[in-house]
């Protein structure tokens, strides 16, 4: 029998509990199957409620937290008058979306037409399932992690493709096949840097990943190989962005020139999936670079006991998502400040810069681990 | 939008779900007033107040509508800035019916109201986007300030406060006030009202006038003093390149048939001599020495007319004045040639409204600046350019009727200026 | 477009920009950052929560208004200057006839929907009759309510 | 194996090639974010790159011509407001200078100062919304507001002064419609102090950024020649290399009472053009500057009062405009307060009918960064 590996407290609990709540069902219906099943069951379904809530419940909060940084990078002060500060102005946003009215236009292939959202909103809530939150808050701690995480990441470009092929409009193809080719050739770098993490670490599996920037600060991935690590952790920066399809690479939206990219036909809840798809991967996609380069759940150490005792207390959760928060406050400076590429210089710089260095990292990581390390 | 209007019917006969029914309410019109997504759609002034309104000084993000959306699919509010033109309505309309329910409009500006400054002697404006589309807020301006958009905003708000789901939002129609002449109305309701009023008066007054046969009025209006200035004479610009009269000198040396029209009595050269420097020399060509005459300013070493200003012609009772402005960009003189084009008037006189009345070799060749600027030509007057690469109209829809800057034409739609 | 040039001095111009390129992106990222951290470089004004403070300029044009006295006496002659100022027809100006059989202003109509507050209007008054007010919050649901009869009184002669 | 032509192209379309690919047609506008209005485009594209263009004009074709024939000259200058409404001031003194030569009435220079530094103004206030328009359409949604930061205090001077933010209607044959108020001088002077920082901040974020290199530099290059066969001018025409303002060639207002420099360019990129408009901010500065410091604290700004009557005749005006040379051309028949025909060439015309030269072989990236750096207003062109 297949035992979920669940090992946070939560599922020992579980595990713990079901058994004991099972001696009051009738004795021909107790066995140990059952309960590991249905222990199992129970569990599952606290994972999915969790990365759910972590994921669906960030979002709104995301699209805030953008609304207000791009305001005051624009010298203005963004929503105000909703809640202290404009702060449940997203919230009004979403139900608002949801009881729109939601048509597909003449045309359009239905079935692909609303599958679409569905599936780009499906690949980071698996990438967030192997994320470890702490010390012992992992939903699922598989030991292929990375390559995990690199098959699934490929899958959002489907969603994308399909949203604009399924539209019957020439700027949805035009921004689909953009961000397909786009995606598609960004994710070659993307691996690739996940694979120096994983050379550098010796594993692919992400607690261990984390757990081997244990110390101070300067054992964190992005530190502890010198120039290296901090050369990784930029090229992973600007990969992640042009795989979230986000500005300066969001070529595949382009509002100037597409007017809406793929979703330009979407309105109501599929287009408020597709928006919310895209925050949901902003999220993993810090959690991704938190974890590999950030040291993850640990706290940011010095070597001094007296601060270090101070920062341990602390429980791991806050320190992950503080460095998550970071990132993502990163991801909107670099937002809105930039403008956006051509297509064929993406795909040049993909192609002609990224990937050499890229290669040349690799080489002299390796270089550097066998002779160094 | 189709569930919640079913709200009521399934939980009314629920005890309490009166309550639930009201809650939702409560929630759904609380989002949709708060999040009002406006469509990125202008055309002209007001969109730059639009813009204005979105942007730091006034900042539209504070009532969370600074998401404007490119695509009508995913916007809620169509803020109709800018005038409205007959070749645009329809596109409005279509972006209208792409915009998904509840959907409202704000009409901006004095243009999309009621036409604002072309609603008289205009063939290509509708009067007021109420014709269009159902629209929910005014906000007159020409252009409206930011503030002024925003309190349309918070109306708009006021308004979608106001529905519910058993009063829920509907599509409404359009209002034909195409051709309502608000000023003509209005004259006309006083006329008859100030005739009843004249016969109730009329014997009040003639006792009146008995009683005080010597009345005169103790009011005495005020005129305003208005400061006084200085006379001021004007100093003409200085002169670059050639003058007039040498210019005019070459160019009948080589053209004895161009002319310079003159009011007064004295020769010409006199005149262009006393011509004050800024004013362009303005020389009559015959039809046939047209493109000649063009071809000769451009490639001549001391005209040098390499760059044409404009092609535009004016129209007169029998005949058209084709101007074609050149100037010199090395130099810096400017020359006018006029041709005068008399209309075609073997046409029956029916058909001669809708008709080319005049020929004239086209000088796109010669400076392809010109193609535009005789296309425009083309449309408003009505005068062929033979040769030309792409006569088509410009401005006005292909299956427009007629031609508009001609004196005589007539629109069904236009309503002549009162004064 | 492209360019004839040697391999060494594309590379030479790769290498070039491998280190210009992202000096000139961390410049744009420095203003954006200096901007960020400043709140006092925050230009908005905060419209209906600042209704009490916010003034218009003297000279703003705004609606059309007739200046009255206590009583609400009007100057206006009805002579008419404003409606031929007027470049749209925004103003009708309606003349009656008083118990004297002197003809008095009846009814001034203003119509705000077409008006472009260009001012010529007040421009034109002789007797300084009419003003632009500062009025700015005029959106209505209701667009009948845009024509509007400015005097509250005849004229007086 | 090559694909037949088409058998018919839609009209407009003029350049027959054989092609191994399929060619269609995308329709941008008269709705779309980076046509700047009411333009409408029809692309003939080959994947991503643009085979011809041909533009669409009229959407936003209003009748101006037609009314202003039943107009008189005063309502005309309101009128104008509406042209390139986003310098309306500098449309108010083209049509007032065709009138003031008809009526011979010359200005004061108290008169003459407050037009040039409005004039200004007007230039600065629609070159920041360049930039705007420039790094927005760029992607850079921040440097449209940007632009539009600096703009609003502009505004706020105009509305001071003239009354309206947009539609000023300010200038009279003869002079303005009123005099400035005391505190325009000290706040054009706080004004021009506080964009010179802004401007530092601004090129900084923008000019130097390796992605706006890559995109403007080569792309829609417009050659010298070209330029002047279609008829473009201002900063178009001098961004290719041709020294041609008319505030320098035949000096209206006061204008050669100033120092300052014409910028040129020579390559006729979209990065030269954007680079001549940030110069012209800070030559304009350089002119408000001049004027505050000569403008004349006393006398009659404005000449004496006349009605507005035009002699029979035709009378031509031309001024640089922040888009190029905006002429207008009067026609009166007679002696009157009406004319017989107005007719106004804006400078944003000639530019997008030279804009099917300039994107042809670019991507449609490119068309959106042509179209930003050639800054057309399309009510200007359609009148």
């Amino acid at each position: 029998m297949f035992v979920p590996s669940v090992t946070n407290p939560v599922g020992d609990f579980v595990r713990e509990w079901v058994p004991k709540l099972a001696e009051f069902l009738p004795a021909s219906l107790q066995s140990d199957t059952l309960n590991s099943v249905v222990a199992f069951l129970v569990n599952a379904l606290i994972c999915v409620v969790a990365v759910c809530a972590v994921n669906i419940g960030s979002a709104p909060i995301l699209i805030y937290m953008e609304r207000k940084v791009c305001a005051h990078v624009q010298c203005r002060l963004g929503p105000m008058r909703l809640g202290w500060h404009g702060t449940i102005q997203t919230i009004a946003d979403v139900i608002k979306m949801l009881f729109k009215e939601v048509y597909a236009p003449s045309g359009a292939d239905k079935l692909m037409f609303y599958m679409a959202p569905l599936i780009v909103l499906i690949a980071p809530f698996i990438v967030c399932a192997l994320i470890p939150f702490s010390r012992d808050l992992v939903v699922a701690d598989v030991s292929m992690g990375i390559p995990m995480i690199i098959a699934v990441n490929g899958f959002g470009v489907l969603g994308i493709l399909l949203g604009g092929w399924s539209s019957n409009n020439k700027y949805s193809l035009l921004g689909a096949l953009r961000s397909g080719a786009q995606m598609i050739s960004y994710e070659i770098s993307f691996a690739m840097i996940l694979l120096f993490v994983v050379m550098i670490s010796g594993s692919t599996n992400l607690m261990s990943i984390t757990l081997g920037q244990e110390g101070t600060i300067f054992d964190w991935w992005i530190f502890k190989i010198p120039v290296l690590g901090f050369i990784a952790f930029i090229l992973f920066f600007i990969s992640s962005t042009a795989e979230m399809n986000r500005a300066p690479f969001d070529i595949a939206e382009a509002e100037q020139e597409l007017t809406g990219g793929y979703h330009t036909e979407y309105n109501g809840t599929p287009f408020a999936m597709f928006y919310l798809a895209e925050y949901i991967a902003l999220i993993t996609n810090s959690a991704l670079a938190t974890t590999c380069f950030l040291g993850g759940f640990l706290p940011p150490c010095i070597g001094i006991t007296a601060i270090d005792n101070v920062l341990n207390m602390v429980p791991g959760v806050v320190w992950f998502f503080a460095k998550v928060y970071f990132m993502i406050w990163c991801y909107m400076m670099v937002r809105w400040t930039f403008v956006r590429p051509r297509v064929d210089q993406l795909m040049d710089f993909e192609w002609k810069f990224l990937l050499p260095v890229n290669l040349v990292l690799l080489v002299v990581g390796a270089a550097y681990i066998t002779i160094g390390g | 939008m189709g569930i919640i209007n079913l709200a009521p019917k399934v939980l009314d006969p629920i005890p309490g779900g009166k309550y639930v029914v009201n809650a939702i309410d409560y929630v759904v019109n609380w989002a949709r007033a708060n999040s009002i997504w406006p469509l990125t759609y202008g055309t002209s002034c007001c969109a730059i107040e639009m813009m204005s309104s979105s942007m730091a000084r006034y900042d539209i993000a504070r009532f969370g509508s600074e998401v404007f959306r490119a695509s009508p699919r995913q916007a809620d509010l169509f803020i109709l800035a800018g005038t409205i033109t007959r070749r645009m309505a329809p596109a409005i309309q279509m972006l209208w019916e792409q915009i998904p329910g509840p959907k409202y409009a704000i009409a901006m500006g004095a243009c999309t109201i009621s036409g604002g400054p072309f609603i008289y002697d205009n063939y290509a404006v509708v009067r007021g986007a109420q014709n269009l589309i159902p629209v929910d807020v005014f906000v007159p301006g020409c252009p409206p300030r930011p503030e002024a958009l925003f309190h349309g905003l918070l109306t708009l708000r006021e308004k979608i406060l106001k529905e519910t789901c058993r009063k829920p939002w509907h599509e409404g129609l359009p209002k034909d006030v195409s051709t309502m002449d608000r000023y003509r109305e209005a004259a006309k309701t006083w006329a008859a009202l100030e005739e009843m009023k004249d016969e109730e008066m009329a014997e009040a007054r003639a006792k009146f006038k008995e009683e005080h046969p010597d009345y005169k009025s103790s009011y005495k209006p005020i005129r305003i003093k208005k400061e006084d200035f200085p006379e001021v004479e004007r100093k003409p610009f200085r002169r670059v390149g050639l003058t007039q009269l040498e210019l005019y000198q070459k160019l009948t040396a080589k053209f004895p048939n161009i002319t310079f029209h003159t009011h007064s009595e004295e020769p010409v050269e006199t005149v262009l001599a006393n011509a004050p420097a800024d004013r362009p020399l303005e020389v009559m060509v015959e039809p046939e020495d047209y493109l000649a005459a063009v071809e000769f300013v451009k490639n001549d070493p001391e005209f040098k007319m390499d760059f044409l200003i404009d092609v535009t012609a004016i129209d007169y009772d029998d005949h058209f004045d084709l101007v074609t402005q050149l100037r010199s960009i090395e130099v810096g003189h400017k020359i006018f040639l006029c041709v005068q084009l008399k209309k075609d008037f073997s046409i029956p006189e029916e058909k001669r409204p809708t008709s080319l009345l005049a020929s004239v070799p086209t000088i796109s060749h010669l400076y392809p600046a010109a193609e535009i600027k005789e296309r425009e030509v083309y449309d408003m007057f009505g005068i062929d350019f033979a040769g030309h690469p792409d006569q088509r109209r410009i401005f006005l829809d292909k299956d427009f009727v007629g031609y508009p800057l001609r004196k005589d034409f007539s629109h069904p739609e236009m309503i002549r200026r009162p004064l | 477009m492209q360019e004839n040039i040697t391999l060494l001095q594309y590379f030479k111009r790769y290498f070039k920009r491998c280190i210009t390129g992202p000096w000139s992106l961390m410049c744009g990222l420095s203003v954006s950052l200096k901007y960020f951290f400043d709140p006092r470089r925050i230009v908005t004004e905060q419209y209906p929560e600042n209704r009490k403070t916010l003034k218009m300029h003297d000279r703003y044009r705004g609606r059309l208004e007739m200046i009255e006295d206590a009583d609400g006496n009007n100057l206006c002659t009805a002579c008419g200057m404003c409606e031929r100022a007027c470049p749209n027809a925004s103003i009708n100006v309606l003349a009656t006839k008083n118990i004297a059989g002197k003809k008095v202003l009846g009814r001034y109509v203003y119509h705000f929907a077409s008006c472009t507050q260009c001012g010529l209007c007040v421009e034109a008054c002789p007797f300084g009759a009419i003003r632009m007010n500062q009025d700015f919050e005029v959106a209505t649901t209701d667009p009948n309510s845009l024509e509007m009869i400015l005097n509250k009184k005849e004229g007086q002669g | 194996m090559s694909q037949p032509l088409f058998s018919k192209l839609p009209p407009g379309f003029r350049i027959q090639r054989e092609t191994n690919t399929e060619e269609f047609f995308i329709n941008m506008g008269p709705q779309h974010p980076s046509t700047h209005g009411a333009l409408r485009l029809t692309l003939r594209m080959d994947g991503e790159t643009i085979v011809e263009l041909v533009p669409h004009f009229g959407y936003i074709h209003r009748g101006m011509e037609k009314q202003a024939e039943s107009m008189s000259y005063l309502q005309y200058i309101a009128l104008s407001d509406r042209q390139d409404y986003l310098t309306a001031i500098q449309n108010n003194l083209g049509v007032v200078i065709a009138l003031e030569k008809g009526m011979n009435v010359g200005v004061p220079e108290r008169g003459e100062y407050i037009r040039v530094m409005l004039q200004e103004l007007g230039r600065i206030a629609s070159h920041l919304v360049f930039y705007g328009c420039f790094g927005g359409d760029l992607g850079g949604q921040t440097c449209l507001l940007f632009g539009f930061k600096e703009r609003e205090m502009i505004h706020d001077i105009l509305e001071e002064v003239t009354g309206s933010r947009l539609t000023t209607n300010f200038f009279r044959p003869g002079g303005s419609r009123y005099d400035v108020p005391d505190t325009f001088i000290p706040r054009v002077k706080a004004f021009l102090d506080h964009l010179e920082g802004a401007m530092r901040d601004y090129e900084r974020f923008l000019s130097k950024n390796i992605i706006v290199l890559e995109r403007s530099i080569g792309i829609g290059v417009l050659t010298k020649e070209d330029a002047i066969a279609y008829g473009c001018s201002g900063p178009v025409l001098r961004a290719s290399g041709v020294e041609f303002d008319v505030r320098r060639a035949n000096p209206y207002s006061i204008y050669d009472q100033f120092d300052f420099d014409i910028p040129v360019f020579h390559n006729g990129d979209c990065y030269d053009r954007y680079k001549i408009r940030i110069a012209e901010i800070h030559e304009s500065m350089k002119i408000l500057r001049q004027c505050i410091d000569k403008f004349p604290k006393e006398g009659p700004w404005r000449s004496k009062e006349k009605p507005v009557r035009l002699p029979v005749g035709r009378y031509y005006s031309e001024i640089e405009t922040a888009k190029g040379l905006y002429a207008t051309y009067v026609v009166a028949a007679t002696t009157g307060e009406k004319p017989y025909r107005i007719h106004t060439r804006g400078p944003s015309f000639p530019h997008i009918a030279a804009l099917n030269k300039m994107v042809q072989g670019h991507k449609i990236s490119d068309l959106v960064t042509i179209m930003a750096t050639l800054d057309p207003v399309i009510p200007e062109i359609d009148r």
